[in-house]
């Protein structure tokens, strides 16, 4: 177990990087606690698979460096690690049983036989694959199959975190929903730090205590899934978490305060700021849909209703030709067409200048 | 460990380098030897140890009693490779196709059968076939005429076809000759529109093997021609039964193997891409 | 009813069975006959042809003496050609020059190539004996002795076939997935561990293809034997085909060559299934 | 208009099984179902790519069962990202066109007009292989559009989608396919909220029958049959096996469940279905809470209740501590009952509850 750090940790390429355009990842400074739970999210080709690459040791950053409860990792081999590796497609011992398979690293590290035999068993009923310990592996399907390659990492007592790259790719979607469920319930009782990368924000916010969201190698905003949700640092991360994404409404400079005319909302205009861009970012979960009255922050027009199942999406026309989305549960009550007024809560909208978050 | 691990890899690439150059090499060497400095042992280095003679390179296109011709066997050979191969690939590849995409029965004899049948072929000894095909090539009147030798090699090499052939298409997905019927071509128009160019790789690696195995072939050859048609193989176990003019059987031997040693090029490339992994099951 | 799935399959189909179905049919027949130098014609003897091919010693040595050789020469070819693809998998430098070298021996012309080892090996004036005397070793009697006949045969087999594996097991390498290594190296194995555990059985449907159809090429070896040894010294080095071709083609027995030809044929297509079925259970565990 | 009757297939893992439905032009069906329930093989047999045992396909009256492929006027879109590897973009979407018989000028020109509709103009001259997947998924959808088909399936497009880049194209499907007024869409998929989002009407399949069709909303608010109630439903709807006595419905003996507005069958087992919204924060039950998880503006909790599991979905951001006990109140306007058969046996005094 150990708590891992990145020290401006950064990954070119190309041998001889000119600019912020040449990295695959640019220099981050992040630290992960032991035993929590983590989740690299991004679109692909965002930097999240470079950055896991380099914590298994398949990827030597070009710059940095990455610590393992204070020891210099960054030029460790693989398997000096200490790390635990679930892929996308699940990875076995195709020619062994599922014991076999569980004390294969062990074995490797000349433990001894009794020790195996109660780690395995141990294992084994943390992820209830007591009943198949002399199936042979390849049998098993593939959410047992990515149980096998996790519990590989679970048997050693020694493993720092165990990373998980894409590992619900290949499931069913029915199993989806349980195996995430049994990784966090062995994430708890096992205290073992997990990093999951994925680009499904539902995923990574179901999974993990603290989310690194990246785009294009940077780093966007790392946090819990809260803060992400309700104080997104920049717009991307308004967009990429949430559906629908976050509501960004053009403001207007009026006698020092930013104003719109679809909202009677009005922010303090930030002293000394040169920005040429000033929007309000509001959650379509944040927009309460009630009858027009007086102290509404707005009213829009229903241009169209979407039954999601328990809840719905509300797109309404406001004033000015601004569009926004609205999540609510009572939406079965309402009809397109029909004028509603508009409340939000002044701390959920949010100013943002060119795209980044006011403080 | 590692390092000893090195050495021991570096001396096996090295030694099995040089048993692969070995015979290359010595017959190198030899064709440019008379009988003098061949009878007098075995000799390496031109102008250390004897002193090179062109004898063997020009004899083989020199036409009349001293001469062995060379051109005429290469043509034979050539032509008789060239045609046998490209008809084995067109039909077998029609027939890989026919095999992955559409459902044939007749009787109990299914697909897989079908598959086995062609593919079983290879199994047959050349033996086996020699003594029928001369009987049947002498009713077609066929002996020792490039004819006969196309037709016997298609039998030869459509095996390999339909084999390569067949594993490239199960790679290729379904759903693309589907699509194109649902876009309007029949379902020969969806082969020749849409698969056949996407075949390339396939193809290539299939034509590869079956100019192999045909310009190689030697006892068919043997069987069923005498003089009018004369297959390079053929022409250099002659020469070799013959007085033993060792500088001439090598140069004769380098300008035989020396077409295809290109091929390995072409091969490598494959390999390298691992588009040859979907060529073997 | 001739639809267009006809249209694909059908032309290759009759070609093969015209060139193919004919002419092994008529083996069968002849095989009931007496055909031979003296007495052309297809006449009926029952099987008394198959009775002598059972009574014949000469046969069954050369079908030993094929098994032994196949199975040696297949075995070596596979362990070399495997151990080549392994070390040129990796390599970065050279490694394209070497790939394309170590092919070459395959697209050469089998007898062309043992026109030139006949040379090699020959006892006074081939080089090798000339090397080997350097080292105070010979002169060996590569072609004239039994032992050493058989053994320049099997060099001769491993130089031109190993290429063959190497191509087959080397495309294969070069398509695996990486996954399965990093998670090795991340359960800490090492390079014979992971050798074993992961190289190898992602490699056995490649390895038992690759065995397969060498074995069953090797089986049909006879070119190499006709040019090196004619079958010599003795019969130390005949096989099955080889046979077959004298008792057909040089003594002209068509009848009893024909008898001949399919017993080795029969043999051949049984053992074969055998052995692809045990690979099978060996490698790929399946219990089909 | 698009006639299916008693369409069974054999040979297939998957079967259909006596499959019928009429379907009206210019009008989107989503087809949902879980992996295996059979929405694939529907289209493939619709294409006449699965040979049928029994059943007709009618379009607007005339039998097209038995005609060929090229001639039946559909066009499908893939799951995974199928174009013409060795043609332009541009050739890719000509390529129905030209076979059509269009000369190449009016081809492009057609194909062109549709790619900038996708949002694909200005990688004309580009390879399939060189797009990112969204796009090349851009690609087929408008190579399926451009013929103007009469029935234009699409077999879960979005499947192998990046999260984002599948809410995008979700949300854009509506106006890519405005112009096909003429066609039948159907439009399979996994997940109960892009069918209902999308769909005008959906059909629900399990086990290669339809099960149940209609309004999406209405649907799931009036789900005929336990499968059906567990298909559209994310996240999942919890099942508790309950009784009936003396016309008082029980989670299990000694647990009384809410049943105000109920009209209760007669007594017997019944299978007491609760959607996440049934649960809600304080109240008479106590529950161990096994597992909270954060989705979007949601928190969704798992319930150890002593007489089953059940979910709960609670709007915001609530810490809830696995581990920790909670209490619970359960609405009955959201319980469903359905027979142990998996009929739907609710009846509700008031029918609009």
């Amino acid at each position: 177990m150990a708590k891992i750090v990145l020290e401006n940790l950064g990954h070119s390429y190309l041998a001889d990087p000119k600019g912020e355009h040449d990295f695959a990842l640019k220099p981050v400074n992040l630290t992960w606690q032991d035993g929590k739970t983590y989740a690299l999210l991004g679109p692909s080709g965002c930097g999240k698979t470079t950055m896991l690459n380099i914590i298994s040791g398949l990827v030597a950053p070009s710059h940095g460096r990455l610590l393992f409860d204070g020891k210099d990792v960054t030029n460790i081999p693989t398997s000096e690690r200490n790390i635990a590796q679930v892929f996308q497609f699940p990875v076995i011992y195709s020619t062994k049983t599922v014991r076999q398979n569980l004390a294969f690293p062990l074995e490797c590290r000349g433990v001894s036989p009794s020790r195996i035999r109660q780690r395995v068993a141990e294992v084994a009923t943390l992820l209830d694959l007591d009943y198949a310990l002399d199936m042979p592996a390849r049998k098993l399907s593939a959410d047992q199959k990515q149980l096998i390659s996790l519990g590989r990492g679970l048997v050693r007592e020694d493993v720092s975190a165990i990373l998980l790259d894409e590992p619900l790719t290949v499931i069913d979607p029915q199993m989806k929903f349980m195996l995430r469920r049994k990784l966090r319930e062995i994430n708890r009782q096992t205290g073992v730090t997990m990093i999951l990368v994925t680009h499904d924000q539902s995923e990574a916010m179901s999974f993990a205590d603290e989310i690194v969201v990246m785009k294009d190698g940077l780093l966007q905003q790392s946090g819990t899934p809260e803060e992400l949700f309700s104080r997104p640092q920049n717009d991307f991360v308004g967009y990429f978490i949430g559906s629908p994404p976050m509501n960004m409404i053009n403001l207007d400079v009026r006698q020092g305060t930013l104003a719109t005319d679809a909202l009677s909302l009005t922010q303090p205009s930030p002293s000394e700021s040169n920005a040429l861009l000033y929007q309000l970012g509001i959650r379509p979960e944040h927009i309460s849909l009630v009858d027009q009255t007086a102290e509404n922050v707005g009213v829009g027009t229903i241009k169209k209703i979407e039954h999601l199942g328990v809840d719905g999406i509300v797109t309404l026309e406001l004033a000015a030709n601004v569009v926004i989305k609205a999540k609510t549960r009572k939406h079965t009550a309402m009809s397109v067409g029909t004028t509603m007024g508009i409340n939000v809560c002044q701390d959920d909208a949010l100013l943002y200048l060119d795209g980044r978050l006011a403080t | 460990m590692n390092k000893v691990y090195h050495t021991l890899k570096t001396i096996f690439l090295l030694g099995w380098s040089i048993f692969v150059v070995f015979p290359f090499l010595w017959a190198l060497t030899t064709s440019f030897k008379d009988a003098n400095a061949i009878t007098s042992g075995a000799t390496y280095i031109p102008w250390v140890d004897f002193e090179p003679s062109s004898q063997g390179w020009t004899s083989l296109f020199t036409t009349g009693s001293q001469g062995i011709n060379i051109i005429g066997p290469f043509i034979d050979s050539a032509v008789v490779t060239l045609i046998a191969s490209l008809v084995s690939l067109i039909l077998g590849t029609l027939a890989a196709y026919g095999l992955s995409r559409f459902e044939y029965r007749l009787g109990f004899v299914k697909n897989s059968d079908i598959t086995f049948f062609f593919i079983s072929q290879r199994i047959m000894p050349p033996i086996v076939l020699a003594i029928p095909f001369f009987l049947m090539l002498k009713e077609l009147g066929a002996l020792d005429t490039i004819f006969g030798l196309v037709l016997v090699y298609i039998a030869l090499l459509l095996p390999i076809a339909v084999w390569v052939m067949t594993d490239f298409f199960s790679g290729i997905p379904k759903e693309l000759d589907e699509m194109a019927m649902t876009d309007g071509c029949s379902p020969i128009g969806a082969f020749f529109r849409v698969i056949l160019p996407n075949s390339v790789p396939g193809l290539v690696v299939a034509g590869m093997f079956c100019l192999i195995f045909g310009w190689n072939d030697f006892f068919f050859a043997f069987t069923l021609t005498f003089t009018e048609t004369q297959l390079l193989p053929v022409s250099i176990v002659s020469l070799n039964s013959s007085v033993t003019p060792w500088w001439s059987l090598s140069a004769f031997a380098l300008i035989s193997v020396a077409p295809l040693a290109c091929v390995a090029v072409i091969v490598e490339r494959y390999m390298s891409r691992g588009t040859m992994s979907g060529a073997i099951r | 009813m001739l639809s267009s799935k006809h249209f694909f399959l059908l032309p290759a189909l009759l070609t093969l069975v015209a060139i193919i179905l004919f002419p092994l049919l008529f083996t069968v027949r002849v095989s009931f006959s007496s055909w031979d130098v003296f007495q052309s014609g297809l006449d009926f003897i029952g099987g008394s042809n198959y009775v002598r091919v059972f009574e014949d010693q000469r046969f069954w040595q050369s079908l030993q003496r094929l098994s032994l050789l196949s199975i040696i020469s297949v075995s070596l070819q596979y362990t070399l050609g495997f151990a080549l693809a392994l070390a040129v998998w990796k390599q970065v430098r050279g490694g394209r020059l070497m790939r394309v070298l170590f092919l070459i021996p395959m697209m050469t012309t089998p007898v062309v190539m043992s026109v030139i080892w006949r040379t090699v090996f020959h006892e006074s004036l081939g080089p090798v004996n000339d090397i080997l005397s350097a080292f105070g070793v010979g002169p060996v009697p590569w072609l004239s002795s039994a032992t050493g006949a058989f053994i320049s045969v099997l060099i001769v087999e491993v130089w031109q076939w190993t290429p063959f594996m190497f191509l087959l097991l080397l495309a294969g390498l070069v398509s695996l997935p990486k996954e399965p290594y990093l998670a090795a190296a991340i359960d800490g194995a090492g390079t014979w561990r992971t050798f074993w555990q992961v190289t190898f059985p992602l490699m056995a449907p490649i390895t038992i293809g690759a065995l397969i159809i060498r074995l069953i090429e090797a089986s049909k070896i006879m070119d190499t034997v006709y040019v090196l040894t004619s079958g010599g010294p003795g019969t130390a080095t005949e096989t099955s085909s080889y046979y077959i071709y004298i008792r057909g083609l040089r003594d002209f027995q068509i009848g009893y060559s024909a008898a001949l030809s399919l017993v080795y044929l029969v043999i051949m297509i049984i053992s074969l299934t055998i052995i692809a079925k045990l690979l099978l259970r060996m490698l790929v565990g399946k219990d089909e | 208009m698009l006639q299916i009757d008693h369409l069974t297939t054999a040979d297939a893992k998957v079967t259909l099984d006596d499959v019928s439905f009429v379907f009206e032009a210019g009008k989107i069906y989503t087809i949902l179902g879980r992996t295996g329930a059979g929405k694939t093989e529907l289209l493939r047999a619709l294409m006449g790519l699965n040979p049928l045992t029994v059943g007709t396909v009618k379009l607007d009256e005339e039998d097209i069962t038995e005609r060929p492929i090229r001639a039946r006027n559909m066009s499908l879109v893939y799951q995974q990202f199928i174009n013409y590897p060795h043609l332009s973009v541009l050739d890719n979407v000509a390529f129905p066109l030209r076979r059509q018989g269009k000369d190449k000028a009016e081809a492009h020109a057609l194909a062109g007009q549709m790619l900038t509709t996708v949002g694909l103009g200005e990688f004309l001259q580009r390879r399939p292989a060189q797009l990112s997947g969204g796009q090349q998924q851009r690609v087929a959808l408008a190579r399926a559009m451009v013929k103007q088909s009469r029935i234009l399936m699409l077999d879960e497009p979005l499947a192998n989608l990046d999260y984002k880049l599948r809410e995008q194209l979700r949300e854009e499907f509506p106006r890519l396919v405005a112009d096909n007024v003429e066609s039948v869409i159907l439009y399979t998929t996994t997940e109960p909220r892009e069918a209902m989002e999308l769909g005008n009407t959906m059909i629900v399949m399990h086990d290669g029958r339809v099960i149940a069709s209609g309004a999406p909303a209405d649907l799931f608010a009036h789900p005929p049959t336990k499968d059906t109630a567990s298909v559209i439903s994310d996240p999942p709807i919890s099942f508790i096996s309950g009784f009936v006595r003396d016309n008082c419905l029980y989670f299990s003996e000694g647990h009384l469940a809410p049943s105000e507005g109920l009209l209760l069958p007669a007594d017997g087992p019944v299978t007491i279905a609760l959607r996440p919204d049934a649960i809600e924060p304080d109240g008479a039950f106590n529950a161990q809470i096994g597992l909270s998880e954060f989705s979007g503006s949601q928190t969704i909790i798992h319930l150890d209740f002593d007489f089953g599991r059940a979910i709960m979905m609670v709007d915001g951001i609530e810490a809830f501590t696995a581990g920790n006990d909670i209490s619970v109140s359960i609405r009955s306007e959201h319980i469903m009952l359905f027979a142990p058969d998996g009929g739907n046996i609710t009846l509700r005094n008031n029918q609009n509850g």
